[in-house]
């Protein structure tokens, strides 16, 4: 089975695909089967995808490589191809378990969408392009991946299309990607210009193995900006960042399943796969192309951060902490913690995943409200919700020893510390930590601690479909830990190719005790200051955030997103607009004027030739139609449109050629 | 193969055909059509071709005939009576008639008599389907499928 | 005695003739029709006689012509019933003597 | 002494033929299918007297009413009596009727009907006429139904006989194209058209105890049920009798019928339905061969009749159980799903051949139906529920 799913790895992507389309050709009502179908492929998808992860433990360093041929122009071959090695593995495995959970959650939560099975074909879809970028072995073929997931993602954000605001968001996502994408694609052309090889990985000659790398050359730093302009994009890093939050348009379903757990993460992944691209001649393991990724990511992290903490939709807070994290993913691949950056990431799908979910069930419970300052109290009213979500926000905040993300963020905060560069990347971060801290306690403590206020005043606990995902994605944000912690880091190892040893001693380290304190004291300030959130609370009213209170300028400043969207607005967009309105007027007055004083030249030379074409030429050609008319009725009187006597006409012809036969014997 | 089975059947394919072609009531030409073609399947089993007098008859008079007489209820109104042979047609026809025959007669090579051959069996009939003529078979598949959708279209209700 | 060849062709171009003659003389398209299948059936008469007193060769090619032939026979009967269908349902005749609108 | 039992029939016309034996080839030919032709029609006229009356007698026990029972014993001698009733009946022709036609269609429907009974193997031995495309010659023959069934409805110049003949046509023609379609599988696994030769591929038996008929495949018994409804059909059979659906369109194409012109259809009808049971038994059942080789002993003819009887029991059952069904349900289901099943059962019995016709193939033809069953019926499922009922006017 290993040795199979080796030689057919296109079918990983090509299951969901084949969901996709069957579901889309289904008439609108059926509802059972598209889900049905669906989570079918999805669960194919996983088991194949977990033969693929048993194969890659066979033999250490492991990678399998199948390439083919698309087409071929001239003497030249393009080629594709498919890749397996540890990186594309538990990506796979975390792409479908994620995947599934959300498939079986939207069950749940689309139940009463009319487009129910519109989603599903969407979402299956989507599921095969990110299959397929995962497992691709070609920077082209990535590149089709990473559109066609941007087409996902535009259609899944803009799924409710009745409503104005989707389809905006969705038409900001995909343009706001696009500008990123478009970097992408300059720096994959350069790359094929210089390396003549977009294949990863060819038997030595792929564009990341020696070969292609020496042939790179000084290039090296502009191909790899280039292409992080792309990763920027997807993974909403700053200044690309601001179609993130907006996209939270989209079903809580997508923004689980896309915008936080596999598709925003993609950027990264496109990072760690063409790592050795920013690597190359790296002195220290510092490049100048990863000291910007390292730059860009910090700024990210630290401002999303800031702004989650004034933000009062659910999602949106979600949103700006994926922003945020995915910063932080960033320096650690910036500073060469490659492994760490993609440990977080695959530990941040899950608990992201669990965040966004238990947001959806919070939503649901709630019909349909998201502003936090009006629900309170949900904590007896949805226990299950309630706990998951717990260990979700605690994951993310980083609490040490029993949750996944405690362990990732203390790797990516190391690797950050020995970074030999500069030492401020390192003590950003640390704010950032106790910043995260402070939000998603913020959050928790606005949804469910505290009173019933407008919103909660009826909510449920969600069904049966909707709370089994949570428990499952709760469990794997635990009980992923087990791979991660540096007594054991075995998933550092898989992704490095080194054995892994278990020691336990080294599962007590001193920065350990710092995030602790750092956690805590984050923990410890957001219970401080929101305690009495929804509350009335001293001369604060109660509809009042107490930062609000206590520092309206700031708050304002942050909660209107420090600004960035109206800058772009001012700057960016203001001058496409003013080009246009330029080259509309260029259009009106100036061509114009230009093509109607040629039309009028023209014009003069018509009316000379209309003299000449009238008194001289017309006459003669006159009588020769006239003759020709003549004849043309002469000959039609044959045309009497009776078939029979075409007929008749046949069989004397026949007769003739009888006679002529006789007469030749 | 014997001179009076030929005959016989001679006498009732031509009877038949003529009828066909100068009968005035439609159906009655119709049905007459119907009982040549039997009598032209009759000709392919006293030659030996058994397949193909089966698929004549089967083609001929449960498809063709059947199509035709269909015609000849939807398009009632106006198909009662035709007239029979005008004279015309009637010469030109003899006149063919005539032609062919003085060239059949006056070709010595075709005056033979039938060399004993081994029996055409469906096995090999399909046999050479599927081998020398599978090219052919493909393209009337095509042909077919052609039609059929082409009928179809033609006497589709037209939208208003 | 057995029938020779000959026969056979005088009784095929008979009922050519005949066909002929229905095609030549009638009004209606339905009769053409049928006029043209009996010529198409004396074809195959034609055949089949000329492989039956042939030399034998392997494959029969004078059956599968036949068989072919009429294969497309079916086809050209189904789309030409068709057309006079249709014919009929816009001119509300099948009368070719009125089904004259091509004419020069 | 069973083997003798077994032949009994053929030695007895053969010591016939032997009488002859001075004359000339062609002679002892014609008189030897002048005793086939007999033979055959004394046997199916008596089976129709027979089965008129027992269908009646059944359909009676059915509705929980005697049945005939007045005439001979046990009202065995019904049919004679009704045959003297339509013999001596006024023959009605109507006064705008096209006679010719009027008076050829009984011929003409009938003899198609007695012919095609004519290829079907009956015992060892049996078979009345032998030829090489002997099934194609069945659905050749049977074609021809189609045109008498039209001159009869034209014929009568009635409207009733016209609407009961195009409906007739209609869901022949629909159905005859599946019906030739599931025997299509039968004869690609067997490799020929001649009945004999598919009786004799069914000969075997697996292990020695389960017969090698193809109705124990899954494409057999999926043909098989196909081959029989649309057997059903053809033969204007309820539950798709509509074509003379007496409530709706009097007696559709035999309206204008009386006496004994009447009669002839109505036999014809019956005769055909037993050459369509016929050929199913001999398609999938195994034509005259016995269901285990224990019971060999039991004369082959025998076991083809009881199989014929079995299947016409059957036929009488549906009839005196199921409704008739509407002319438009009627085309649906053979277009959307009858036709799409039998080109499923040519391919599923080409998965078997190829997959070595054992019990791998068996499975996997198996798969090839069910998942082409399912999808069909998810396809073909319109949910549509049915409505509770309203008195809108009655309350």
């Amino acid at each position: 089975m290993s040795r199979w799913i080796i030689d057919h790895l296109w079918l990983i992507p090509a299951v969901p695909f084949a969901a996709s389309l069957v579901i889309l050709s289904l008439p609108n009502g059926r509802h059972k089967s598209a889900a049905l179908l669906a989570v079918a492929g999805q669960i194919a998808a996983l088991v194949m995808s977990f033969f693929a992860f048993l194969a890659t433990l066979q033999v250490s360093g492991f990678r399998a490589v199948q390439n083919f041929t698309w087409f071929t122009f001239g003497d030249h071959a393009l080629r594709l191809g498919w890749l397996l090695d540890p990186l594309a593995a538990v990506m796979l495995i975390m792409i479908t378990l994620v995947g599934l959970c959300i498939f079986v959650f939207s069950i749940g939560y689309m139940a009463g969408d009319k487009n129910f099975v519109r989603f599903f074909a969407y979402l299956s879809f989507f599921s095969g392009a990110m299959l397929g970028l995962v497992i691709s072995n070609s920077l082209l073929l990535l590149f089709i991946c990473w559109e066609l997931v941007g087409l996902a993602s535009y259609l899944l954000i803009g799924f409710w299309i009745e409503r104005p605001s989707a389809a905006a968001a969705a038409k900001k996502a995909f343009i706001t990607t696009r500008i990123g994408d478009l970097g992408f694609f300059l720096g994959l052309l350069w790359l094929y210009g210089r390396s003549g090889n977009l294949l990863f990985y060819d038997g030595g000659n792929g564009c990341l193995e020696s070969a292609g790398l020496a042939m790179l050359g000084a290039s090296a730093v502009s191909v790899a900006l280039l292409i992080f302009c792309g990763a920027v994009g997807k993974s909403g890093q700053f200044p690309l960042h601001v179609w993130l939050p907006d996209a939270m348009e989209g079903p809580t379903p997508v923004s689980a399943l896309i915008h936080a757990a596999t598709m925003v993460a993609a950027g990264v992944f496109l990072v760690a796969r063409v790592y050795p691209i920013f690597s190359l001649g790296a002195i220290d393991g510092v490049t100048s192309s990863l000291t910007v990724v390292v730059w860009i990511g910090v700024i990210t992290a630290l401002m999303a951060a800031l702004i989650a903490i004034a933000q009062a939709d659910i999602k949106r807070i979600l949103a700006y902490s994926t922003v945020s994290q995915l910063g932080l993913m960033m320096v650690s691949l910036g500073v060469g913690g490659v492994a760490a950056g993609m440990m977080h990431l695959l530990a941040h799908g899950f608990f992201k995943a669990l965040l966004f979910l238990g947001a959806g069930s919070v939503i649901h419970g709630c019909h349909g409200e998201q502003d936090i300052r009006k629900m309170g109290g949900l904590r007896r009213l949805m226990p299950v919700t309630f706990s998951t979500y717990a260990i979700g926000m605690m994951a993310l905040s980083g609490v040490p020893l029993f949750f996944s993300g405690g362990w990732t963020k203390e790797e990516i905060l190391h690797v950050t510390a020995d970074w030999p560069a500069s030492r401020l990347p390192y003590y950003f971060l640390l704010a950032g930590v106790v910043l995260t801290a402070l939000y998603m306690t913020r959050q928790i403590i606005y949804v469910f601690f505290g009173d019933r206020r407008a919103a909660s005043q009826h909510a449920h606990e969600s069904p049966r479909v909707m709370t089994m995902p949570l428990i499952v994605l709760a469990s794997c944000a635990i009980l992923f830990s087990v791979v991660l912690t540096p007594a054991w880091p075995w998933l550092h190892h898989y992704l490095t190719d080194e054995p892994a040893h278990f020691e336990f001693a080294r599962l007590i380290q001193p920065t350990l005790f710092l995030s602790l304190v750092l956690v805590g004291a984050g923990v410890a300030l957001g219970i401080g200051m929101y305690r009495k959130a929804g509350a009335q609370d001293r001369q604060r009213p109660a509809d009042t955030d107490p930062l609000e209170f206590a520092q309206p300028q700031l708050f304002r400043f942050l909660e209107n997103k420090m600004w960035i969207d109206e800058l772009y607005a001012r700057t960016v967009i203001a001058f496409s607009c003013l080009s246009a309105r330029l080259s509309d007027w260029m259009d009106r007055h100036f061509w114009d004027r230009l093509v109607r004083g040629f039309g009028a030249v023209g014009r003069l030379f018509g009316t000379f030739a209309t003299t000449v074409d009238e008194r001289g030429i017309n006459a003669g050609v006159d009588e020769t139609t006239v003759g020709t008319r003549g004849l043309g009725r002469l000959m039609s009187a044959a045309h009497s449109g009776q078939i029979q006597t075409y007929l008749g006409v046949i069989a004397i012809g026949v007769l003739a050629l009888l006679l002529f036969y006789a007469w030749l014997a | 193969m014997s001179s009076a089975a030929f005959v016989l059947i001679a006498m009732v394919t031509l009877a038949a055909a003529l009828a066909a072609a100068t009968l005035q009531k439609l159906m009655h030409a119709t049905l007459s059509f119907a009982v040549a073609l039997v009598g032209v399947a009759a000709f392919f089993f006293l030659l030996g071709a058994e397949f193909v007098g089966l698929v004549l008859v089967f083609v001929y008079i449960g498809a063709v005939a059947v199509l035709i007489v269909f015609t000849i209820l939807l398009t009632r109104r106006d198909v009662g009576k035709d007239r029979g042979a005008n004279w015309g047609g009637a010469l030109l026809a003899v006149a063919v008639f005539g032609g062919l025959a003085w060239a059949v007669f006056k070709t010595q090579s075709v005056a033979i008599g039938a060399p004993h051959i081994r029996a055409l069996t469906v096995k090999r009939i399909g046999e050479a389907l599927m081998t020398s003529y599978v090219w052919p078979l493909q393209c009337v598949g095509l042909l077919l499928t052609a039609a059929l959708i082409g009928a179809l279209v033609l006497v589709m209700e037209e939208k208003r | 005695m057995t029938p020779t060849l000959q026969v056979f062709l005088i009784v095929s171009a008979a009922l050519f003739s005949t066909g002929l003659l229905g095609a030549l003389s009638r009004r209606h398209a339905i009769f053409i029709l049928i006029g043209i299948e009996m010529m198409l059936a004396a074809a195959n008469l034609n055949f089949i006689a000329f492989w039956r007193f042939s030399p034998q060769s392997q494959p029969p090619t004078g059956v599968m012509i036949a068989i072919f032939s009429i294969a497309i026979a079916a086809a050209e009967a189904a789309v030409g019933l068709a057309l006079v269908i249709a014919v009929y349902r816009h001119y509300r005749t099948t009368n070719v003597d009125h089904l004259d609108q091509l004419k020069g | 002494m069973s083997k003798s039992v077994d032949q009994i029939f053929v030695n007895a016309k053969q010591w016939l033929l032997s009488w002859l034996m001075p004359a000339p080839a062609w002679v002892v030919q014609i008189v030897s299918s002048l005793i086939n032709i007999f033979a055959l029609l004394a046997v199916f006229l008596t089976l129709f007297a027979l089965m008129s009356v027992l269908e009646r007698k059944i359909l009676g026990r059915i509705q929980n009413r005697y049945g005939p029972n007045r005439v001979g014993p046990f009202g065995l001698l019904q049919p004679v009596a009704d045959g003297i009733k339509m013999l001596i009946k006024e023959d009605i022709v109507p006064a705008r009727a096209d006679k010719l036609v009027h008076f050829l269609a009984p011929i003409l429907i009938a003899a198609a009907a007695i012919l095609a009974l004519g290829v079907i193997p009956y015992g060892r031995n049996m078979t009345p006429f032998t030829i090489d495309g002997g099934i194609l010659f069945f659905f050749a023959v049977g074609s021809t139904t189609e045109l008498a069934v039209f001159m009869a409805g034209w014929g009568s110049n009635n409207k009733f006989s016209m609407l009961g003949a195009m409906r007739a046509i209609a869901q022949m023609i629909s159905y005859e194209l599946p019906l030739i379609i599931t025997v299509l599988p039968v004869v690609m696994v067997v490799g020929a058209l001649v009945p004999d030769r598919i009786v004799a591929a069914q000969a075997e038996y697996t292990l020695g105890v389960v017969p090698r008929w193809f109705v124990f495949t899954p494409w057999g018994a999926t043909a098989f049920i196909l081959f029989f409804v649309s057997g059903l059909v053809e033969s204007n059979r309820t539950p798709f009798d509509v074509p003379e659906g007496e409530s709706e369109i009097v007696a559709g194409h035999m309206t204008e019928y009386s006496g004994f012109k009447y009669a002839t259809f109505f036999m014809a009808e019956y005769i055909g339905m037993f050459a369509i049971t016929g050929l199913a038994a001999t398609l999938f059942l195994g034509g005259w061969h016995s269901p285990l080789s224990v019971l060999e002993f039991i004369p082959s003819y025998v076991w083809f009749f009881a199989k014929l009887s079995a299947l016409l029991l059957v036929y009488v059952w549906l009839r005196g159980t199921l409704p008739r069904t509407r002319i438009d349900q009627i085309m649906n289901f053979a277009w959307k799903f009858i036709l799409p099943m039998s080109f499923t059962c040519v391919i599923a019995a080409a998965v078997w051949h190829y997959a070595g016709r054992g019990l791998r193939g068996w499975l996997w033809s198996f798969v090839v139906i069910a998942i082409v069953y399912t999808a069909l019926s998810m396809l073909l499922d319109t949910q549509r529920k049915f409505a509770p009922r309203t008195y809108r006017f009655a309350e």
